[in-house]
């Protein structure tokens, strides 16, 4: 299979390759005009929604011409050839139809925009981010290249967190955007471990030359990828690495948890990011990787149904019990939001072709509904000052046009015929009961939970629909007529959702059969749909459905406060988020002053410690055997001179004063300038002697200005510690002098530097090539190894400006 | 201990004055023969940097400067002598730099010395200069520059 | 021989010199002070174009001999891909710094001292990046430690004085170490010359080698670099001192000098003493080389600091001091890599572990930089760092909130920022070790992912409080509009001067954007950087081609001396 | 030739230094310092051996090797002394400041607040 093979079944499109160009500028474009939106605020005021909403549009247009040109292929520009990484973008079904929702839903929303955000701070960055989000998520769309996808992938992420903290001096905002982040980022960084997997996975196989990072050429070769993953027992490791990925963006239970508290975006934010596209991107990357992961033979219950069949009905079902208990109109399209993205994902999940026709078909409904309902929800926040359910209802009589889009919004989303929801949600039905057919036992739960999560998805919504009617509750101010802009765009995608529910084959046909292609394996056929006409099994599911919603709906408000009774802990995935994020603070707290604290003794016994582990542990692991003594190898007069040292420095631990530690140190000092005159090293002699008696008199007048003596009266075990630590520095010390004065190394170096330090016999004129002195250490220490010295000096002369400045700099101090 | 001359006894200055040149004249021996026996620029430095604390320790700070370098000793000059001790360390290691440089001019790596043999002086015959003396005399400057402004600013205190 | 090879070395040394001599005069100094970091990153370009350029050719290995003794004789500085990638990191934050420290450190302090410490902390890094002697780098440590106890102490007041001592009671245990080290590496292999070190090594028995003893003793300077790297259980001094240094030491601190450490770990196991051939069996640690048993040890380092710096970070509430721990987290990434590298199953991964901790050292350096003089910045406007004394900042200085947030993001590694492809290659080397199998490799994966997290964590909490939330009084009194540079009104705390102020917050600002702007660039155009860090890398392996250049390199040796001739 | 005496001797000076270091006066931390930086001093020239002259050739031309001890230590260690000189110094003046500034050396008094 090329990478441009035709769809069989789709003989009206013909292939041909992505003009670059345009592609380029459908990603760019908004990122373009995100950099000059501040420039375009200061010039058109609030008017720039519609400037952003214009950029919107030309992108559209852009998408349409690729999409009118029948575009199928891979375009790609350098941008890492070192790593093999480049900036590839890929057009297909999938593709398209998410960068049709980018685009197309961000038309809408940047209009819905400029009457929604009239009289809103933060408007210059807030459009500036949203146009950004839009390139962002387009380039999730159409990305081809695994580290592309995931560049974008993470803008998005970005764009969302900004987003969400529009209303940047809100406690609330901040938690959510925070949230949103940590669930979101962390989850793509799962995932970019997922592919670095897969990539190297490219390189083991013979099928692809090298490695790749392109997802067509991956995909191309699934099963070679495939059998190299299972063969080293990381087929899971990968697939859970990338559904984490999908599950975090996705907002897949548990980590549904940052979707409801996003709401504290603006309303069009929500929309936009938070239903019909970014949260996508987990649904659109299962679909992306379903070809390359799921054999088109897989009758089995193979790994990837394993995961993302159960992750997928798990979310849609639980995600639809906490929609019902929600108590935000937001908060309950949140919940609902996560709950449909369960939906396709679990669509996805199933190997055979009415999963796949779910899913894509199912992207295409939930975004026209649900973009539809969050506008409905700014609408009514905006305009009613409330988005508490139960301080909503009898909408109709002001909002006559939104209710009817909400109407027909609801039913679509609660799946009720004829309306496009139902087509996708019996197509799932379909799947789960083929997949049970095949797979028996076990799977039998999956039609099952499909239906009981169905039920509640077909409560919430009713119960969102039911706003408009009935009576008003007290307390509910005047609510105001919105404004057109505000109008305009929910309407236009009500009325898709009724263009889809009347023509559903015709969308097929033109869009959603393409995505069905780029989501099995292989060559593909389109699918169709058909109002059913028999009773079949999932016929009956669907009714099952609508029978026992409508019939437990009287019941919602048990319902609601049961659910709400048993979230209570850590039956709630936030009790878990809080208590993380809480415990790595509170953790942080108290564990850190016990590592830092302050005190020298800590800091010098844990250095010190790690010196001798390393030390010890060099020569354990070395196998090093402690050499044989032979005697005592030094003169006596040395053993005399470093037995006085000893005994001095034993005094100077005992000291009684300062001065008399500073006295018995010096008598070290000295001891050691007449061990270096013994050792035959007159110059250490000399400069030690020197050096000694300047840090005496250094010593005394410091001294004299310090208090006298602090008692130094540690508790025994202090003591005892402190002893053994420093007996095992000792040790250390004393094997490590044993292990190297045992050697005798080719003296190469001290032979050269008493030939050549010295002036030759014969001199000529002027030579370099000797060092010219007879004492050999001046000759190192000024030629052979001058640069020593160079570096001292600067030292001595810093030691000398260290004296300076701090007693100079002394109430200078910075405003700290 | 703010040099006050009334700590210090007639014996002390005596010895002092006598003691203190021989060790400036040995340190300055020092610096000059370092490079066949024992010594050098850093010793002599070390060494001359002793005598001038040992001075320091005996008369004060307000000796040196009115005595040997003729400073008012007033509070606005206090810091005077510290900022001589301070250009001679910069200027010994600005000598200790332009003579490791020098060599870059004729085409050598940086700080290679060599010697010139100057024959058919008097008494000598033949008299050896080597580079790295000018080194090391910017070594001398550099390390007693840089300790006299340890020790006098400590004293300052 | 190439002078270009010590160019930086004197440029930097000749300029401390200069701003020591140029001190009666205010612009004097700090024209050339400034002038010598612009030479500095000149000398350092053309030091790169000799040894890098053009990319994708081999990548040349430049030896100057000091004094003109020949190796192992004299001092060696070598110049390879390795030594000048660090150099240009060096080159670019230190000029960069320089300007902010103009802008913001204290007149008299500028006079008294800052200036020529300044660059002889330049001088001690450059050194420590090209000598070829482990002597010689003792001695540029010196330099570079004498000097950032100095600026760490700074301002001399009650923080400073104590974050100070025990920064500087630890790094003299450090030195003293380090010439056991030393000592006992010259007593058992005879040399001090490092490709000489790698060369005895290599073949004990041709120079009587004690090859055993040196394990040790490596290990023992090993632990002399982590203390410099600021890696667990040596991290202790790091966030005092970074929170006492001015901002732009900090920025100094953390971008560059830790750097020191890591390199001086690369330079030393990887190319030195990966030379030793030597059969270990020690607590399941198994190899035949002494990265078998650095391997585990650097793991074991880099995953507590990861861990313990992240935990560190989430609670403190000080923004200084959430990136003093974040520096110790960060550190541990860089380490990470190099765990993985040194026990790594196949020679790709070698490679691509050490240009992972290359890559991620670098853009630490970028974004640790601008971090701190962000936070400096908000110190000199605000006059805190407390993250409850401010709030709202991203309202009131739009710029430098932008600034932040280039920076944090680059450090979380969203892309296309550079730090990304650091966090990258650091999960790739890990996860290509994990796929082929590599013992360990799935748990450097895990604590790459947990620090990873932390690291969101506590940097989306610096940013809620700092940036975002309702502006504190304080926050009101100096900024009580909006302010971004070549804005006209701006209240300052301390009143004085508002043309001087205005001007000096326009620079500190235009520095971090300027960092920020390298961060995004080094991101796109990510292949140049790559291929430098790939180039250090393999230049780092190369243990033959290190010790071929620099023993046949120049300068007067043996052969002359046996032979009695003069030149 | 193993050098048994000077491994105890060193040992114990190593010990008395950190035990030093590990005291609560400042002052002590100071000394504790110094006996250790003097100790690797005295290690460094230990690894010369002791069975040579000093390294001082007598006129020119080269020397005897064989009988003269190892210079290169000696020049380490000169370098080394200078700069622990230095370091001591600025350690000492250090101790004064700090004591100016929190009106303690005590360790622990000073470490009360990170």
């Amino acid at each position: 299979m090329g990478l441009t093979t035709p769809k069989s079944a789709l003989p009206t499109i013909s292939p041909v390759q992505p003009t670059p160009e345009v592609v380029l500028a459908v990603v760019f474009l908004p990122f373009l005009a995100a950099a000059f939106t501040p420039a375009v605020y200061r010039l058109l005021g609030e008017r720039t929604a519609y400037f952003a909403a214009a950029v919107a549009l030309v992108t559209l247009g852009l998408v349409t011409d690729q999409y009118l040109a029948g575009a199928d292929g891979t375009v790609a520009f350098e941008w890492i050839p070192s790593l093999g990484v480049s900036l590839a973008f890929h057009v297909d079904g999938l593709a398209l139809l998410i960068a049709f929702l980018a685009s197309g839903v961000g038309v809408l929303i940047l209009t819905y925009s400029g009457g929604y955000m009239h009289g809103e701070p933060g408007q210059a960055k807030y459009y500036a981010t949203l146009l950004a989000f839009m390139g962002s998520m387009l380039g999730v769309a159409l990305a081809g290249d695994l580290i592309a996808l995931f560049v974008f992938w993470e803008l998005t992420s970005l764009s969302s967190f900004i987003l969400i903290g529009h209303y940047t001096g809100e406690k609330a905002s901040q938690y959510a955007a925070r949230k949103s982040m940590l669930i979101t980022v962390s989850g793509g960084l799962f995932m970019l471990v997922g592919f670095l997997l897969l990539v190297w996975a490219s390189g083991q196989t013979t099928a692809i030359e090298g490695t790749t990072y392109s997802i067509q050429t991956l995909i191309a070769h699934a099963d070679a990828i495939r059998e190299v993953l299972s063969a080293s027992g990381l087929l899971v490791p990968v697939l859970v690495l990338v559904g984490l990925g999908a599950a975090t963006k996705s907002a897949q239970v548990p980590f549904h948890v940052w979707l409801p508290n996003a709401m504290e975006a603006p309303t069009p934010v929500s929309a936009f990011l938070h239903s019909a596209t970014m949260v996508k991107a987990g649904v659109y990357l299962v679909g992306r990787f379903r070809p390359l992961f799921l054999p088109e033979d897989a009758a089995v219950l193979g790994e990837w149904t394993l995961i993302f069949a159960v992750l997928g009905l798990l979310t849609m079902t639980v995600a639809a019990m906490l929609a019902v208990s929600a108590t935000d109109i937001k908060e309950l399209l949140a919940y609902s939001t996560a709950s449909h993205l369960g939906l396709i994902i679990a669509a996805f999940g199933f190997a055979n072709s009415y999963g796949a026709e779910a899913g894509a078909f199912h992207i295409l409904n939930h975004a026209s509904f649900k973009a539809a309902l969050f506008m409905v929800a700014g609408i009514i926040a905006h305009e009613a000052g409330t988005r508490k359910i139960d301080r909503l209802g009898g909408l109709r009589k002001h909002l006559p046009i939104t209710a009817v889009i909400a109407v027909v919004a609801s039913l679509s989303m609660a799946g009720f015929p004829p309306f496009n929801g139902f087509y996708s949600k019996e197509l799932l039905f379909e799947s789960t009961y083929y997949a049970a057919k095949h797979m028996g036992g076990i799977a039998w739960v999956f039609p099952v939970v499909a239906v009981f999560g169905s039920i509640f998805t077909f409560l919430y919504s009713i119960k969102f629909a039911s706003l408009f009617f009935g009576d008003e509750p007290d307390g509910l101010g005047h609510v105001h007529r919105p404004p057109i802009a505000m109008l305009v765009p929910p309407a236009i995608l009500g009325a898709l959702v009724l263009a889809i529910s009347a023509q559903p084959n015709l969308f097929i046909e033109g869009l959603v059969g393409e995505v069905y292609g780029s989501v099995v394996p292989g060559d593909a056929h389109s699918f169709s749909v058909h109002f059913p006409t028999e009773l079949t099994p999932y016929v009956i599911m669907s009714i099952i459905t609508i029978v026992v919603g409508a019939v437990s709906f009287p019941f919602y408000d048990t319902l609601h406060d049961g659910i709400n009774a048993a979230l209570r802990g850590p039956t709630r995935a936030n009790w878990w988020y809080d208590n993380f994020v809480e415990g790595l603070t509170t953790t942080s707290v108290a564990v850190t002053p016990k590592v830092q604290t302050g005190l020298l003794r800590t800091y010098a016994t844990w250095s010190l410690f790690g010196f001798v582990a390393l030390a010890l542990g060099g020569y354990a692991a070395a196998g090093l055997q402690i050499p044989a003594i032979d005697g005592l190898s030094v003169s006596i007069p040395i053993v005399l001179v470093l037995l006085v040292a000893l005994v001095a420095a034993f005094a100077v631990d005992i000291a009684p004063s300062h001065v008399a530690g500073v006295l018995t140190l010096s008598i070290v000092g000295f001891m050691v300038a007449i061990f270096y005159i013994l050792a035959d090293a007159p110059d250490l002699a000399l400069t030690q002697l020197v050096v000694e008696t300047l840090v005496l008199v250094i010593f005394l007048l410091v001294l004299d200005r310090l208090p006298a003596f602090y008692g130094d009266a540690p508790d025994r075990t202090v003591s005892i510690r402190d002893g053994l630590l420093s007996l095992a520095v000792g040790t250390t010390v004393a094997l490590t002098v044993l292990f190297s004065t045992d050697a005798s190394p080719d003296p190469l170096l001290q032979r050269f530097f008493i030939e050549r330090g010295g002036v030759p016999a014969e001199h000529p004129p002027f030579f370099a090539d000797f060092g010219g002195g007879s004492n050999i250490v001046n000759v190192i220490l000024v030629d052979f190894r001058g640069i020593d010295t160079m570096g001292e000096i600067s030292v001595v002369v810093m030691a000398s400006l260290a004296i300076l400045t701090l007693v100079r700099m002394r109430g200078q101090g910075e405003t700290q | 201990m703010s040099g006050s001359s009334g700590r210090t006894t007639v014996i002390s200055r005596t010895v002092a004055r006598i003691v203190v040149p021989i060790i400036l004249v040995t340190a300055i021996a020092l610096l000059f023969r370092g490079h066949n026996l024992p010594g050098g620029g850093f010793i002599g430095a070390v060494l001359a940097a002793a005598a001038f604390a040992l001075v320091y320790v005996i008369f004060g700070l307000e000796f040196i400067q009115r005595e040997i370098l003729d400073i008012a000793p007033d509070g606005s000059e206090r810091h005077q002598l510290v900022e001589s001790y301070r250009w001679m360390a910069s200027l010994g290691l600005a000598l200790a730099v332009a003579s490791s440089l020098a060599p870059l001019a004729f085409d050598m790596p940086f700080l290679t010395q060599g010697v010139l043999f100057v024959e058919g002086i008097p008494i000598y015959h033949e008299l050896e200069v080597a580079s790295a003396f000018a080194f090391d005399i910017g070594v001398f400057f550099a390390v007693v520059g840089g300790l006299l402004t340890i020790v006098a600013e400590v004293g300052n205190e | 021989m190439s002078t270009l090879v010590i160019a930086p070395l004197l440029v930097a040394l000749v300029t401390a010199i200069l701003t020591l001599l140029t001190r009666p005069s205010d612009i004097l100094q700090r024209t050339v002070s400034l002038l010598g970091a612009v030479g500095y990153l000149v000398a350092v370009v053309a030091l790169f174009d000799e040894v890098i350029l053009p990319l994708g050719s081999e990548p040349a290995t430049l030896v100057y001999q000091v004094s003109n003794w020949a190796a192992p004789f004299g001092i060696s500085l070598v110049a390879d891909a390795l030594s000048v990638f660090m150099l240009a990191l060096t080159g670019f934050v230190s000029l960069l710094v320089l300007v902010y420290s103009i802008a913001s450190v204290d007149g008299f302090g500028q006079r008294l001292s800052y200036h020529p410490l300044y660059h002889f902390m330049v001088v001690g890094v450059t050194g420590s990046f090209l000598t070829g002697d482990i002597f010689n780098l003792f001695v540029w440590f010196e330099v570079m430690l004498m000097s950032s106890y100095i600026l760490v102490l700074f301002y001399s007041g009650r923080e400073h004085t104590r974050a100070a001592l025990n920064y500087v009671v630890l790094n003299l245990i450090g030195s003293a170490v380090m010439l056991i080290a030393i000592g006992g590496l010259y007593s058992t292999t005879g040399t001090l010359n490092m490709a000489d070190l790698a060369q005895r090594l290599a073949a004990p028995g041709a120079y009587d080698v004690a090859l055993l003893p040196t394990l040790g003793l490596s290990a023992v300077l090993f632990s002399v670099f982590a203390l410099k790297a600021g890696l667990a259980p040596f991290q202790f001094w790091v966030p005092a001192a970074y929170r006492a240094a001015p901002s732009p030491v900090t920025a100094m601190l953390a971008g560059v000098v830790k750097k020191v450490g890591v390199y001086a770990i690369i330079r030393l196991y990887f190319t030195i003493f990966a030379a030793a051939a030597i059969d270990l069996s020690f607590l399941g640690i198994s190899g035949n080389s002494f990265l078998g048993f650095f391997g585990p040890v650097m793991f074991v380092m880099a995953a507590v600091s990861i861990i313990l710096g992240g935990i560190g970070a989430v609670g403190r509430d000080d923004v200084d001091g959430i990136l003093a721990f974040s520096s110790i987290s960060q550190v541990g990434f860089i380490v990470l890599p190099l765990a993985v590298a040194a026990t790594a199953p196949s020679e790709t991964v070698r490679v691509l572990g050490v240009t992972a901790a290359l890559v991620y050292a670098f853009n630490h350096g970028l974004a640790k930089s601008l971090l701190f003089l962000a936070s400096g910045t908000i110190q000199d406007t605000i006059g805190s760092d407390r993250i409850s004394d401010l709030g709202g900042l991203a309202n009131r200085a739009p710029v430098l909130a932008a600034g932040f947030l280039l920076g944090a993001l680059t450090l979380i590694g969203v892309p296309p920022l550079s730090g990304f492809f650091g966090k990258y290659l650091v999960f790739q080397a890990a996860a290509e070790a994990f796929a082929a199998g590599a013992a360990g490799a799935g748990l450097a994966l895990a604590v790459a992912l947990a620090g990873a997290i932390l690291t969101i964590a506590y940097y989306t909490r610096a940013w809620n409080a700092v940036f975002w939330g309702r502006p504190s009084d304080l926050v009101n009194a100096a900024l009580p509009d909006r302010w971004s540079i070549g804005s006209r009104d701006v209240a300052m705390t301390d009143g004085g001067d508002g043309n001087l102020e205005r001007l000096e917050l326009t620079t500190q600002v235009t520095v971090v954007v300027a960092l920020a702007v390298a961060a995004i660039g080094f991101g796109i155009g990510f292949e140049a950087l790559f291929a430098t860090a790939d180039a250090a890398a393999h230049a780092a392996l190369d243990t033959n081609g290190y010790i071929d250049a620099v023993m046949n390199g120049p300068g007067v040796g043996l052969e002359a001396a046996t032979g009695g001739g003069h030149a | 030739m193993t050098q048994v005496f000077l491994a105890v001797v060193l040992g114990v000076l190593f010990t008395i230094g950190t035990y030093l270091v590990l005291r609560r006066d400042v002052v002590r931390v100071v000394w504790g310092i110094s006996i250790i930086s003097q100790s690797a001093n005295v290690y460094l020239v230990t690894m010369g051996g002791f069975d040579g002259l000093a390294p001082i050739l007598s006129g020119h031309g080269g020397g005897d090797v064989a009988a003269t001890s190892d210079p290169i230590v000696q020049a380490l260690v000169l370098t080394a002394i200078v700069i622990g000189f230095g370091t001591t110094a600025l350690a000492l003046v250090l101790t004064y400041r700090v004591y100016e500034e929190h009106g303690t050396i005590d360790m622990y008094e000073l470490g009360g607040s990170r």
